[in-house]
């Protein structure tokens, strides 16, 4: 196996947390607390898990948006751990993120077509005709009329801006996008037709996508592994196949149960209030080939 | 800024109409350049010389006489011409300060506010430094080191009140680079040039073209005062600023004298209010206009 | 107790089938843009019962939040206007009453969970004065209770650690956690009609299965009316009694949720549901999508919208509007060629 | 209804300490000085010195002065108390002299007292005092200098910070009860004042800072007198017709001039200097600008002096005979309406302290004035600390326009800013700005100083009121006059025309 | 918190001395000199200027003048003036109470009237209030203070005899509260007009770009009345560019105003500063700059905390 674009290795991002009137810190939040991850060429890693788990801050950290405050970063081959800003700034190009907020992701001053052209001139891509040929094609891709160019942010629907958002990821055409809920405020109709899309990049131009999502179906569609996420650490790391029906972690399994059928009349869900208790090391154990848990001490 | 087409990307035509759809904004505009037209063809419309004084006929009021329409002054010099004339010093002097004010606070205060850090702490302490020392202060010592034109005299005033507009703009960059969409510049490899100037800037334009215009005002003001002491215009040269001190005497017994180039100040002032809330409204889409 | 709770909300429509809480007749909303207005909302109308839940589904940019906002009265700016229809809240006309009434409904009778949660939530107040708010306003809850009551609500909408996250501000949380947040204001004051935008997509599908139960449980308990827009089918299966499809700023479908996942009459209904993705062993190489583009607001074509993208169209079709018709109990059409569907 | 126990009078300055000695401004000083404090004699709104501290003004016929004039013998006032208790002797006169003369006091002049060459204290009420030469403005000295208490500064390490500038005793009718900085000073009774108790039992001295709003407060009442800066010149008509208020109008020493600096080549030919004066329109500037306030003068004293040349000739406006002046001396007229001498143009600067409205409209009149006989002059004001520090003490000015005093009290002498010998650039002494330097200017100078008869003086400065007139360093413009109002039934106030300060008399001050 | 306080204190040091420095350079490089008041008075001639020069010290080389000046500083000794010889700091403290009961009136009422102002004007955008409001606003900036000062003085003091015209209060009646107050209301309402049309532009602002957003409108959703929307929810996120404005404003409380306290000869820190400046009078303008560092300093540091303390996302560094 050729190494791998992307490898975290015990990965931490704590946030200070501050209090009261004097601003006292307190203990600190442990959004981030050990993930080791490695994530192939053209592959697509589906992260999902519980709502605050530290799947955004993970994404977020992938891409030194934020510092991690402990283990490292290998991106394409080199440790970025500790690069400046400023020495990350070329290989933006290869990184992206969808965000997972559309709305407060997209300059609310700036029209969707200086939005969208920005990408092309940080890196000296396109200029002039050029550049609106690129911006219309773009909105093209996700759905949206060219004339959405001249309007602002704020003029448009939730899945609106959440397409505008893919549509400045996909603009560099980067090796890696971190794609934090990118089809949630969609319409299934579009949410198809924009996988559809992701799928099409990743087959022409090898893109490799780190997928967070809590629609189970969406990863089951386009994800080649899937890692689950419980309170900063991944609990679960399994090929799709062996994730959806050979889950180990009981909190994988609670998940699974918990996804809602399109099917009227559908037995209700029902949500375990089973606990078990996450082991203390954040190691995984591997339990058949490419499928690790993590210890836990689970009644089943 | 390199990538100008991006701004007018859509943007450029759209701002341009939101403008042109503000008619405060247009009536702003006229006012701003009626007064600096007449200003600048002064020598075309003024009646007299504005130096030519005439003590005999010293204080005529206005509207009295065809051939000094808006009166003389304390001894006897045209006021419609001395306005006229006078506009050029203090037109120059707002829109030149002005100009040195937001632009030298706004990049002081979005460096300091995005950059953070030393630079920060060493940029607000040089800021700091700056309110140390009383305006009228840093203005004569400077002058008193610089021939004083009527250039240098602008950059002075602009050079020595942008403190207030830096603090301001500091403190709105500071929440607003914790936001998403800075993050999202930072993702796309934008330099820290580009995410101050071209991502924090706009939205923190509000309170700057506020200041800008509050700007205009005191800089034409300053003038005033600096010539006052000694620096600025010499006499008998004539600003709005200086014609209204020296009515200073007469404030209620000939009080058109100090009316006149207030009024004139309050206008060009205004101009460039609306000019701005135009502009701000503009650059701010999602206030929608009033029609 | 929840069994019981699901049960009696399952068969409310039935029970109250008397007047409707709230009804919309002929909404219009029109936005100006520049020198255009565009028709962003065209005569949408539905009613909602005690305890029932209708699932508002549609494209992306069809209208489904501007509804939301327009029978809250919260979209009227200088550029968005309400400029035909009625919103009646127990037979009072909501679009005529007075702000300072309104004010005295919102959050009490009527509330609403917003889209998105990040920026909805004010950056500078702490989550649990945000959630007490309500409380204080409408319910005269003491400053202790209320801070009580927000650590309860927060913790009823799953938040772990409710007491500590009571005193966080927004920024500090999860685009989850802040979803709830904005749940658990719009249910404070227990409303009689509850407008949930998207409530659940932020959410994981058990915390999502919770937030659902949990609004069941409201329903059930008070007899909440919920308006429920969501893209989540699978939500609607499990949630809704009746659900309308909206396209292009109409409504072209109603259907009881059974009927219209069973049967749906709709060409763009049934483009959806066979977009949905499902969880199975072998996958399709690409989802089925729907053809085509959306057409934009400013340039809504003559006829169908839907005409462009759709396989059954006809000249009809292309060339004339067709109007929600009824084609059943509880059951409506806006298509020429439904029979085909 | 009028508080009869105290008088307030108004200024738009304060006096920044109470040390006589250390005395910086003219006008408020004056306040406290003659509140707190005695000279050895006062002078008179007839100008005769009048004693005070001493029995008599010495003079030759009392025996005072000896022949020669250089032995001065000076009796003091028996029975004279400083306002602590202390006795006033001659040791304070002798104290006050050495303080003078102490280097490491800053004593703003000297002037007169740097020619005692022995003083003798005889006893306590006698001093005789020999002066290297013989000069008859040494009255004006005393006149001028108040005397201040041994007792308690002897032992001051240094006197130019010593608490006493703030908590002064003297001999004076007040005492000084609080001082309110930048607001007011009040002064209380000193009810053993050697001449007699004052009418009031308090005088304050109240500041105002702005002119206009004194005047108001004069008008309404706020303010018993008002006197510096005195009524605006534009208000003097309204004001001599308020119904309860006096205007009076002070002719004071300071006459405002032109002055042209002779070391510049442009300006060493007294012909340029007088067309360049006579092309002024000096009596029109006087009434325009200064509506009529000031009085014209042809000399550096004003009309009303006893020692005023009334042969005097007003030659100005004459524009032809000033444009033949510069014909004569070589500045004929360029392309540019502007004259021209040896390819330079007649181009100078004009400078005055800056904001000061009817100085700015002077120098404008002269510009105009002088545009027409083809003179280019620029106005370059500047700030009174610039114009008046080195840029006039090191004559580095063109022409200055300044409001002057005579130098040495009213005294005619004026050798200090006349004299060759007193140019300060280049003698280091004196204060002859102008650089001007006349042989027989200086002769005249140095005999007016000995000349005791005042038929003689008179004659003697006559002259050089002549020559100066002919050359012109100075061009006088008028004597500068102040307007104050006072309530009517405020009695004893007597204008001195010999002094700078209306309160001169402030014992006499009362009501009605 | 209190470790940014305690860095923000240690960087205040150099600043100071930096200050200093600058201040003590700029003053004596700067042409003129206090002698120049000497050179008006008839009877002085060349040599005694030369002799009270040297009675100053400023014949000697800057740097040791300032050496001097900065050992007396560090000795608690704040030097004297060099007209009247008096303890500097005296002359600073006797003017400190008149000028802080001024500008902290007139900051007080100009920044509860503008404030009120500028939020009217945003929330009546367009509004006939809004218009008269701007007007209003930008006339009072467009006149110099002594215009309004004279005016007011002329109405009311003058004509309809309401109020005095100056000073602090009516001489004799220096204890007596309604009397200072009566004193008090004409600088307050002159300079207060002034920085309350200032704050009024700023507030709107402000409150122009806080109320159109969407936590605005979760406000209102939640049925919170108008006040309570503009008190709870607009205030804290609008206010900090103005408490940015009044951190910089600070020094004001110190340094006082020029015209406002000549017009109405109120005995304030401007007046003195102005005079120092005008007479050089290096030891007392020394002292006024130094004090002046001190309110800058902890003005712009109280306004970095509250910042910091009403904005959570602002981190203090
Ligand atoms: N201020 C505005 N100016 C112009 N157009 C607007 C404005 N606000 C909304 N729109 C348009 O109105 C339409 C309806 O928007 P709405 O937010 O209601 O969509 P939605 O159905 O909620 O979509 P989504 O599912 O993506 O949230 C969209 O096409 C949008 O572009
Ligand atoms: N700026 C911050 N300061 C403090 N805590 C934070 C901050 N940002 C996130 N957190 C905390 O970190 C944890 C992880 O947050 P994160 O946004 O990564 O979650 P997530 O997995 O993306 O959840 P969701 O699915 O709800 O979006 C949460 O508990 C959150 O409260
Ligand atoms: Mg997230
Ligand atoms: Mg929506
Ligand atoms: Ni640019």
């Amino acid at each position: 196996m050729s190494e791998p674009l992307l490898e975290l290795r015990d990965l931490q991002k704590h946030y200070p947390t501050r209090h009261g009137l004097l601003r006292r810190a307190g203990a600190p939040v442990k959004a981030v607390d050990g993930i080791s991850l490695s994530v192939q060429h053209g592959e697509v890693l589906g992260l999902v898990g519980e709502s605050g788990c530290g799947k955004s801050t993970t994404g977020k950290t992938i891409l030194k948006l934020t510092e991690p405050t402990g283990g490292s970063i290998r991106f394409m081959g080199e440790d970025i751990t500790r690069w400046s800003r400023q020495r990350m700034l070329p290989l933006r190009r290869q990184m992206q993120i969808i965000f997972q907020d559309p709305n407060g992701s997209l300059n609310p001053r700036h029209s969707i077509g200086s939005i969208l052209s920005a990408p092309f001139e940080i890196h000296g891509i396109a200029r002039g005709a050029e550049l609106a040929e690129r911006v219309a094609a773009l909105l093209r891709m996700v759905g949206l009329p060219p004339e959405a160019a001249q309007r602002h942010p704020h003029e448009f629907s939730g899945g609106q801006r959440q397409r505008i958002g893919i549509a400045r990821a996909l603009a560099l055409r980067p090796r890696l996008i971190v794609a934090d809920e990118p089809v949630s405020a969609l319409d299934v109709s579009i949410q198809a037709q924009i996988i559809n899309l992701l799928q099409r990049l990743r087959a022409e131009l090898g893109l490799t996508y780190v997928f967070i999502s809590h629609n189970l179906g969406v990863i089951s569609q386009i994800c080649d592994r899937v890692a689950v996420m419980y309170r900063g650490r991944v609990v679960e790391l399994a090929p799709r196949e062996a994730l959806f029906f050979d889950a180990r972690h009981p909190y994988t399994r609670m998940l699974l149960a918990a996804v809602p059928q399109p099917v009227p009349d559908a037995p209700r869900r029902t949500v375990s209030t089973e606990a078990w208790t996450a082991g203390e090391s954040a190691l995984l154990r591997e339990v058949a080939p490419g499928h690790f848990v993590a210890d836990h001490d689970s009644p089943g | 800024m390199t990538a100008t087409v991006a701004v007018n990307f859509g943007a450029g035509r759209r701002l341009a109409r939101r403008f042109a759809g503000h008619r405060l904004a247009l009536f702003g505009a006229v006012v701003v350049v009626l007064l600096c037209a007449a200003a600048l063809f002064a020598p075309l419309i003024a009646p007299h010389d504005p130096v030519e004084l005439d003590t005999s006929l010293r204080f005529m009021a206005p509207f009295q006489s065809a051939t000094h329409p808006l009166g003389t002054d304390e001894i006897g010099r045209d006021t419609l011409s001395r306005l006229l004339y006078g506009g050029r010093v203090s037109l120059t002097v707002g829109l030149v300060a002005m100009l040195t004010t937001v632009l030298t606070g706004a990049s002081i205060g979005v460096l300091a506010g995005y950059l953070g850090g030393w630079v920060d702490a060493l940029l607000m302490r040089f800021v700091d430094t700056m309110l140390c020392f009383p305006q009228v202060f840093l203005l004569l010592v400077i002058a008193a080191f610089i021939p004083p034109t009527l250039l240098s005299m602008s950059l002075i005033i602009g050079l020595t009140s942008w403190m207030e507009v830096s603090r301001i703009v500091r403190s709105e960059v500071l929440h607003l680079r914790e936001q998403d969409f800075i993050l999202a510049a930072r993702a796309l490899g934008a330099s820290s040039g580009r995410i101050m100037f071209r991502e924090l800037l706009p939205n923190a334009a509000a309170p700057i073209l506020v200041a800008a215009t509050l700007k205009v005002a005191s800089a034409v003001l300053m003038e005033s005062y600096i010539s006052y002491l000694g620096y600025g215009v010499q006499p008998p040269l004539a600003s709005w600023g200086n014609m209204l001190t020296n009515a200073q005497g007469y404030f209620d017994t000939v009080p058109w004298l100090a009316v006149l180039p207030g009024v004139l100040i309050t206008l060009t002032v205004m101009g460039f209010n609306f000019l701005g809330d135009g502009l701000r409204d503009a650059l701010d889409p999602r206030l929608t206009l009033n029609r | 107790m929840s069994l019981l709770a699901d049960a009696v909300a399952r068969a409310a429509p039935a029970q109250a089938a008397g007047a409707p809480v709230l009804r919309v007749e002929g909404l219009g909303v029109r936005i100006r843009t520049g020198r255009h207005a565009l028709r962003a909302l065209d005569d949408v109308g539905f009613s909602l019962r005690r305890a029932e839940t209708l699932g508002l589904v549609g494209e992306s940019g069809s209208g489904k939040t501007l509804t939301a906002l327009a029978l809250m009265r919260l979209v009227e700016t200088s550029a968005i206007e309400i400029d035909r229809g009625q919103v009646a809240l127990d037979g009072v006309d909501l679009l005529g009453l007075p702000e300072r009434a309104m004010e005295d409904l919102r959050g009490r009778r009527i509330s609403m969970i917003f889209q998105e949660p990040m920026t909805a939530l004010n950056p500078v107040i702490s989550i649990g004065r945000q959630i007490e708010e309500p409380l204080r306003r409408h319910l005269g809850t003491g400053r202790r209770a209320a801070r009580d009551a927000a650590v309860a609500l927060l913790d009823q909408v799953g938040i772990r650690d409710a007491a500590r996250i009571a005193r966080c501000h927004p920024h500090e949380l999860s685009g989850g956690m802040r979803q709830r947040v904005t749940i658990a204001i719009a249910i404070a004051c227990r409303p009689d009609v509850l407008v949930a935008d998207e409530p659940t997509t932020a959410l994981d599908v058990t915390v999502q299965a919770q937030i659902l139960g949990l609004l069941r449980d409201l329903q059930a308990e008070m007899g909440m009316a919920m308006l429920l827009i969501t893209h989540d089918l699978g939500v609607v299966a499990e949630t809704a009694h009746r659900v309308a499809v909206m396209y292009a700023g109409r409504v072209v479908e109603t259907a009881p949720v059974g009927a219209l996942f069973r049967r749906p009459r709709h060409p763009y209904t049934r483009g959806l549901l066979r977009s949905i993705p499902r969880i199975a062993r072998e996958r399709p190489a690409a989802l089925a999508e729907i053809p085509g583009t959306v057409p934009g607001l400013l340039a809504l074509p003559e006829g169908c919208a839907f005409a462009a993208r759709c396989e059954l169209a006809t000249a009809h079709c292309v060339a004339e509007r067709p109007a929600l018709e009824r084609i059943g109990p509880e059951q409506a059409v806006a298509c020429w060629r439904h029979q085909h569907v | 209804q009028q508080n009869t126990d105290r008088i307030i009078l108004g200024m738009t300055q304060e006096p920044v300490q109470f040390n006589p000695l250390l005395y910086v401004n003219s006008g408020t000083e004056n306040v406290p000085e003659a509140c707190m404090f005695d000279a050895l004699w006062d002078i008179d709104d007839t100008g005769t010195f009048i004693p005070n501290l001493a029995a008599a003004v010495p003079s030759g016929e009392n025996g005072g002065i000896s022949s020669g004039g250089l032995i001065w013998k000076i009796a003091l006032k028996p029975g004279v108390k400083w306002s602590d208790g202390h006795a006033f002797t001659a040791h304070d006169v002798e104290f006050t002299y050495q303080t003078i003369m102490n280097p490491g006091v800053a004593v703003r002049s000297r002037g007169g007292f740097d020619l005692i060459k022995t003083f003798k204290v005889v006893d306590d009420l006698n001093i005789e005092i020999e002066l290297s030469r013989a000069f008859v403005p040494f009255l004006w000295a005393w006149q001028n200098m108040h005397i201040v208490p041994k007792h308690l500064l002897a032992g001051e390490a240094n006197i130019n910070t010593a608490p006493f500038n703030t908590r002064p005793v003297g001999t004076g009718p007040f005492m000084l009860r609080s001082r309110t900085a930048g607001s007011h000073t009040i002064y209380e009774r000193n009810p053993n004042y050697h001449r007699g108790p004052s009418k009031v039992r308090q005088f304050i001295h109240k500041v105002v800072p702005d002119q206009l709003v004194l005047y108001g407060q004069a008008r309404t009442g706020e303010v018993d007198y008002m006197a510096l800066a005195g009524v605006p010149n534009d208000r003097w008509d309204e004001a001599g017709k308020i119904a309860d208020r006096d205007m009076l109008i002070l002719n004071s020493p300071n006459v405002q001039f032109i002055y042209f600096n002779c070391g510049k080549p442009m300006f060493a030919d007294p012909k340029v200097r007088r067309a360049l004066y006579i092309a002024c329109e000096m009596q029109k500037s006087i009434d325009d600008v200064y509506f009529g306030t000031y009085q014209r003068t042809l000399s550096y004293l004003s009309p009303a002096h006893w020692a005023y040349n009334a042969a005097l000739v007003d030659e100005t406006p004459n524009p032809e005979l000033a444009s033949r002046l510069l014909d004569e001396a070589g500045w004929t007229m360029g392309p540019d309406n502007v004259r021209m001498k040896n390819g330079e143009k007649l181009h100078f600067t004009m400078s005055t302290t800056a904001g000061n409205p009817s100085r700015q409209a002077t120098e404008a009149l002269f510009q105009q004035n002088w545009k027409r006989i083809g003179v280019e002059m620029e106005i370059r004001n500047m700030p009174a600390s610039v114009v008046w520090g080195e840029y006039t003490t090191r004559s580095q000015f063109d022409t200055l326009l300044v409001a002057w005093d005579p130098t040495v009290g009213l005294d005619p002498d004026y050798t200090a800013r006349a004299h060759s010998k007193q140019i300060p650039v280049q003698t280091g002494v004196g204060s002859n700005y102008t650089q001007y330097a006349n042989p027989e200017v200086d002769r005249l100078l140095e005999l007016g100083v000995t000349q005791t008869a005042t038929a003689d003086r008179k004659a003697t400065y006559a002259k050089v009121q002549e020559i100066l007139l002919q050359e012109v360093p100075f061009a006088p413009q008028g004597a500068t006059r102040q307007a104050h109002l006072k309530k009517k039934p405020l009695q004893g106030v007597k204008p001195n025309s010999y002094v700078t300060d209306i309160t001169w008399n402030v014992q006499d001050w009362g009501w009605a | 918190m209190l470790r940014f306080i305690a860095t923000r204190l240690l960087q205040s040091i150099p600043l100071v001395i930096g200050v200093s420095l600058i201040g003590f350079a700029l003053m004596h490089l700067a042409p003129g000199g206090p002698l120049a008041v000497y050179t008006l008075n008839p009877s002085i001639n060349a040599q005694d200027i030369e002799r009270i020069r040297i009675i100053f010290g400023l014949d000697q080389p800057i740097h040791i003048q300032y050496v001097k000046w900065a050992t007396g500083m560090l000795r608690g000794d704040w030097g004297n003036t060099f007209f009247g010889g008096r303890p500097v700091l005296d002359v600073i403290l006797e003017r400190v109470p008149a000028t802080m009961l001024l500008m902290g009136s007139a900051l007080a009422v100009a920044i509860v009237l503008g404030l009120a102002i500028g939020i009217l004007g945003a929330v009546k955008r367009h509004s006939i209030f809004d218009y008269l409001a701007t007007s209003g606003a930008l006339f009072a900036l467009s006149f110099p203070t002594f215009w309004f000062g004279l005016m007011a003085i002329y109405v009311f003091a003058v004509r309809l005899r309401w109020l005095p015209s100056g000073g602090m209060f009516e001489l004799g009646e220096e204890d007596n509260i309604i009397d200072l107050l009566r004193h008090l209301v004409l600088p307050t309402a002159v300079l207060g007009l002034v920085i309350t049309a200032s704050w009024s532009r700023y507030a709107r602002s402000a409150f122009l770009e806080v109320l159109q957003q969407d936590y605005m409108r979760t406000a209102r959703a939640k049925g919170l009345r108008f006040h309570q929307r503009l008190l709870r929810h607009a205030f804290p996120n609008a206010v900090k560019p103005l408490i940015a404005l009044l951190g910089v404003e600070l020094p004001f409380l110190f340094s006082g105003a020029l015209v406002a306290e000549t017009i109405f000869g109120w005995p304030g820190m401007g007046r003195l500063f102005v005079d120092a400046l005008s007479m050089k009078e290096y030891p007392i303008l020394m002292g006024m700059i130094v004090f002046t560092a001190l309110f800058v300093i902890v003005g712009n540091l109280l306004a970095d905390v509250a910042i910091a303390a009403i904005d959570p996302r602002v981190r203090l560094a």
